[in-house]
């Protein structure tokens, strides 16, 4: 129904028209939001190998498709239906459309419009963990852990914080899911390259990390690019509704984000001596994830130092596991998502502005929890896969790689690989 | 003077550079071929037509050393380079008549 | 005008707010139609080879380029012009705009609006065809064709459907253009890619069809990402209009692209033993276009059998048109949008909800009476171009690269390429 | 404040609902105008060399970064502040939120839509000139310069035109920029890439320039692709407001961009016998640049005129600046934006509306005017840069590749290049 | 043993796979690589700067053979990869000294 | 016949060029390689992990040309291609039994 028609129907002006509005932003949300995938796929792309890219985008595409549809069979129902205990959701399942008002709204919202706003969101937790499995992860199971997150992990934590669920009656305050998203994408990505161990050749004889460099920067620079625009679509669209604060949202997910790129350059420049090009542009992530918790709460300036805390971080976070932990994330997803996620949405807590009641707390009461959730459930689910399916695709298949022998095939048939 | 030109699978690179390293041979060129021989390649489908890649990526490195350590440099490759599957690859040995070292203009076992 | 100008100017303020909602929302639709143009062009250098990609990207480039213009100039008015006999427009040529009412509206809108976001409509018809003529099209009778297109094609079946043509008295039912812009662009690859001819090397002396890979995976997967992230504009924006459905709209045009790219997948592991990467991609366009009649119209979980029924149609399309039909389509184009195009116009009168009077006869009838128009008219035009300019490159133009003989350049200055 | 909370707070219903429109419509702008980084990170990296591309990405991301903070900082404040004089704004260093009145608004937008509007027109013109001095710039130096730009240079002359100024007290029309964005940065292109000389091999010792082909068509088509997409932005959303001329403002933007391509490629067709792939997506955004100023006074007709204008120029003129004048601008920026935006703004004053009480002395003057201060202090901020951190790499660096010498590492790790 | 150097026009690659399928070759080098011979390149346009493209993609196929086979495949390549066209391509002979199958550590013509 | 395979610096490929052109020498062969020898590679940091990048880049020429003019060659490509310091290349000397115009069937010296 469009605004004559809503009229028509009995709403007064003011409320058809702001009714109208918040459709459209949170449309223009959902819009962006749905094209973070690409930014992933060809981030993901960009920084693995030339012989591993036609399965990596096959990963990204599935994750979004999988979560599409499960988590409108599944797991809409258990994040947004009528909360039990505040634990878990529970109505709603097959057709989340039913759990509309009379009006046909659900918080406040066409309930189309809900749905297609959170199915985004979850399909974009699920892809995070892709890139920190590359190069070595089975295509079956990695299809298998894709239908778990968007089913049993996200829909739960995404409970507790956003679907009425115990955190947020706590006061838990994760604006647009540094927690809710990137978090519990990041905490999958440990456990899973943990259990699956490191990419054939990644570790010497003595232990110490080699270099596998990604193999087209500019497409994970577009990735990159591609991400910050859509990031707009992610902060400001979780009003899911037009506010004259959007102006606000942006400038301080603007700030971050600009801030720790210039943070994880210079922090690169002084310790390698050179501005490292890959691990400026997950500084530029490393911003977005940290402010996204905040951004309708902090400052322009507490955003900067959000977004400085997280460039400076995200650099140390890499190398501590990729040195340390020795675990191996072809892309840097942990450190990205899951430390600058976890330690943004701390940070919320100290920042956000006076009124808002926003306590460190309970911010460290939600980070926490989630965490210990998902770690678990993400131990359970890639140890189910690892025992049944296999995890790991063998030593031939990673060495000479994934397209031909996952798929049957070479992203780039016309061009000669190095080595 | 020797040139050996040493087919491998690509993944072998570091360990045959090792072993000539070992070996003090100061010079390599090294060159991406697509080979063909006993070893069986993919049969793949694009698009529902199938096709045989039979060709396949090889790495060949060409090194030029003295005729006094060729010997040496194939029995150590043929040692540790084996795997004893198809595709394990092939040294081709050839005389050099003459070196030269563009930089001082040396010649001959000099260049080297 | 802004909404104080309007209300100033006399209208009220329930008027004046839905028309500049309404503006806004088709705006942002024209915006992201326009984007499709990228997808398109990265979707067909990928799937093509290295040696035509700076040709592939002309060719994208200047349907559009050829399509504002004449759609400009001589399309909009046999499309939306005044209806003769339901046939054809007849007036606004050379200046649309003056078909606007007092006002400046035509059909409710500003002009300007209605005429840019029908723009991107004609030329994603035109831009479609590039793809299936790939690699052996001389580029000036690609011009040629792209004008036909773009002003005797495409406009008068356009006039049919959403002209106020007879169709649209009928009751003919294509929301957003599975039949008026895919079918179409669909049914004009089909006629030029059989009159050219496959490409050299294309069938073996046995009449087998070969495998010719596309070169650049990851920028194919960009642009279906791309198409993906426009359809949300393609399908929501058709409303033209902000509505409380834009959310419902949405929701079946992603279930049916997931579905229909799972299912591509599905089919293309079970039938060659693994899944493959060129045609799931394909999958998720073919969900997109046959969703596109209906996504208005049908339920989610309908929704989801059109992109099933599309998935796996997509893949059999492909292979019949390559083994059996012998016309070398190089992206799948003729499957993709043409067959998908038609079965999801039709599938729309099986599934439409109560209430909305489609019945499968008109839509059998729409579809039949288009196919057969555009069939017509495009073998009339590629058999004129044929004649006169000639439609195909030479032998050694075409075995050496149309970049090189075409154009002087080649699109990877840096790179050798392989064979 | 979303609308309900808006009347809450005292406002009337239309008063409120335009607010908001125009609150979104800005955002959109905004938005869009951001992704053009993306646009022009792709194109320049597509039209330059494989072993310069990840030190381009570096300064495309870098320039967007730097601006964002500083214009933040400083920028902002001497743009928009007070105004003194006509010549400079005077206030809301360090914080320009401190700007808005009572009620939030700055200039009628909330201030932070505000700010970040302008924010990412800023950066635009930051980023126009990476592209003219790629190659060959000291990574350190081009930071400093982009520095500049953000602070000194663009700021100043966005004063005049957009900020209350003398230029836009005088009746100086520069809608969205043809001048005070694109002209700006190409003088800064031309400055620079004279201060820096031609890149090695560029000239034969017979002074014949050589060509040196971008080495990734794909990815710079995608960039011309992305920047028409935002382009929409640029021009509609500097309105920043929801109104009735959307369509047209896209309708003139739109025809001017295809017929400037159609004329690119026809004069390289006639000059060169072939239609140029580089040249013809060159002359896209030369149509782009030269609507900019007069998209809104001038009409369709007119828009195609400006357009064929500005795409027979830009090739005479990269040639010119190639053949004659002897500066090396590996990829037209100066042509592009500091040709076609002059003539772009002076054009405006012979083709505006009737009414519109635009002139061409005045255009002139401000075309002169900025003209001016922008060529001397590029003259100083690159003067200076050059006698204290140098402007170019040594030539060992420039031979082996700025990515390897700048940042130790390769665009494409997996890849060899050719030569 | 002897090797031929085969420089041919890359569309030819599948031909002369075939001849030397035919005549039980066993292995093959394939390598891209740039040629300038008699046959003219093209004059390309960039920008506005003309540039001569005078190196032209070419694929080196290199196999080392038995003597005794040497000639007839010669024979065979000029027979059915000749064109006439400038840019045919040439066939280089060389003298291989010995060959050594990594798999096994065969020698001589035992590795071929 | 002699077959001279030349390694250089990539950016010297056209002085080169220009050499051979000097001396008539009607062909060329040129392959991108990656070299290894007295000159020192780039230390680089990837994310963190440092890696030694001690393969270069490098051009390998090969012209086929008469005994006659081989030494001739040699001297003014040490000449003109020297720049003094490591990685300026190197040049082997090989001998070719026979070449062969594909285009025409013509053997030896007339096949140059
Ligand atoms: N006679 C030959 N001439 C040239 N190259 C050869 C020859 N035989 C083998 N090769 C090269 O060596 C590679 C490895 O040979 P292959 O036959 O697979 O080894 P193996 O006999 O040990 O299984 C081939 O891919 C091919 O490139
Ligand atoms: N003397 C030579 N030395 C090395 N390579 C050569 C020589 N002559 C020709 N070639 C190679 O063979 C290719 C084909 O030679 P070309 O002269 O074009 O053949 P034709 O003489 O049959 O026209 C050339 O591109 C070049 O790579
Ligand atoms: N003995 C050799 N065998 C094969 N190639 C060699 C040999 N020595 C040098 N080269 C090649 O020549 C290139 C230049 O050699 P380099 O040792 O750097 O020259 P220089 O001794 O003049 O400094 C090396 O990168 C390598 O590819």
């Amino acid at each position: 129904m469009d605004l004559a028609g809503l009229i028509e129907s009995g709403m007064d002006v003011a409320e058809a028209s702001g009714l109208l509005m918040n459709v459209m932003w949170t449309m223009i949300g959902a819009i962006l939001v749905y094209f973070m995938q690409a930014g992933f796929a060809m981030c993901e792309a960009g920084f693995t190998r030339a012989k591993n890219t036609g399965n990596i985008l096959m990963k990204n595409m599935m994750d979004f498709v999988l979560g599409s549809l499960l988590f409108f069979v599944l797991g809409f129902a258990i994040m947004h239906g009528k909360d039990a205990n505040g634990i878990i959701g529970t109505t709603g399942f097959f057709n989340p459309t039913n759990l509309a008002d009379a009006d046909g709204l659900f918080n406040g919202l066409p309930v189309g419009v809900f749905i297609i706003f959170h199915t985004v969101f979850c399909a974009t937790a699920a892809t995070i963990v892709s890139g920190s499995m590359a190069e070595r992860t089975k295509f079956a199971a990695y299809l298998a852990y894709s239908a778990a997150i968007s089913v049993v992990i996200y829909p739960v934590s995404g409970h507790w914080i956003w679907g009425g669920g115990w955190l947020s009656s706590l006061g838990f305050h994760d604006f647009a899911g540094s927690t809710a998203v990137h978090m519990v994408g990041g905490i999958c990505a440990l456990v899973g390259a943990t259990i699956l161990g490191p990419r054939i050749g990644k570790y010497g004889k003595d232990g110490k990390p080699r270099a596998i460099p990604g193999h087209n920067l500019p497409i994970a620079a577009l990735g990159v690019f591609i991400l910050w625009f859509c990031w707009f679509g992610f902060n400001c669209g979780s009003t899911t509704a037009a506010t004259t604060s959007l102006g606000d949202i942006a400038m301080t997910t603007n700030l971050a984000a600009a801030a720790a790129t210039l943070a994880a350059m210079a922090v690169t420049w002084i310790r390698y001596g050179k501005p490292d090009v890959s691990m400026t542009f997950n500084g530029s992530l490393a911003g977005l994830v940290a402010i996204t918790a905040g951004c309708d709460v902090v400052s322009n300036w507490s955003a900067i130092i959000i977004g400085l805390v997280a460039g400076i971080l995200v650099v140390f976070s890499v190398e501590f596991f990729d040195k340390v932990v020795k675990v191996d994330d072809p892309v840097g997803a942990i450190s990205v998502h899951g430390v600058c996620g976890a330690v943004g949405t701390l940070l919320t807590g100290v920042f956000a502005m006076d009124g808002t009641g926003i306590t460190f707390l309970h911010q460290l009461i939600g980070v926490a929890s989630v965490m210990a959730y998902v770690a678990i459930m993400a131990l359970i689910v890639f140890t189910i896969i690892d025992k049944t399916i296999g995890l790991r695709v063998s030593e031939q298949e990673e060495r000479e790689g994934l397209d031909v022998h996952e798929h049957g095939s070479s992203a780039y048939a016309d061009f000669n690989f190095r080595l | 003077m020797k040139k050996l030109e040493i087919v491998i699978q690509p993944e072998k690179l570091e360990d045959l550079k090792a072993i000539l390293d070992d070996n003090e041979v100061n010079g390599l060129m090294i060159s991406n071929i697509m080979g063909y021989g006993n070893q069986k390649g993919h049969k793949k489908v694009y698009r529902g037509a199938e096709y045989n890649v039979n060709l396949l990526p090889k790495v060949k490195v060409e090194t030029v050393v003295e005729e006094s350590i060729a010997e040496t440099l194939i029995t150590k490759i043929v040692a540790e380079i084996q795997t004893g599957t198809y595709g394990d690859g092939k040294i081709f040995v050839h005389e050099v008549e003459d070196a030269v070292r563009i930089r001082t203009g040396e010649r001959g076992s000099d260049a080297l």
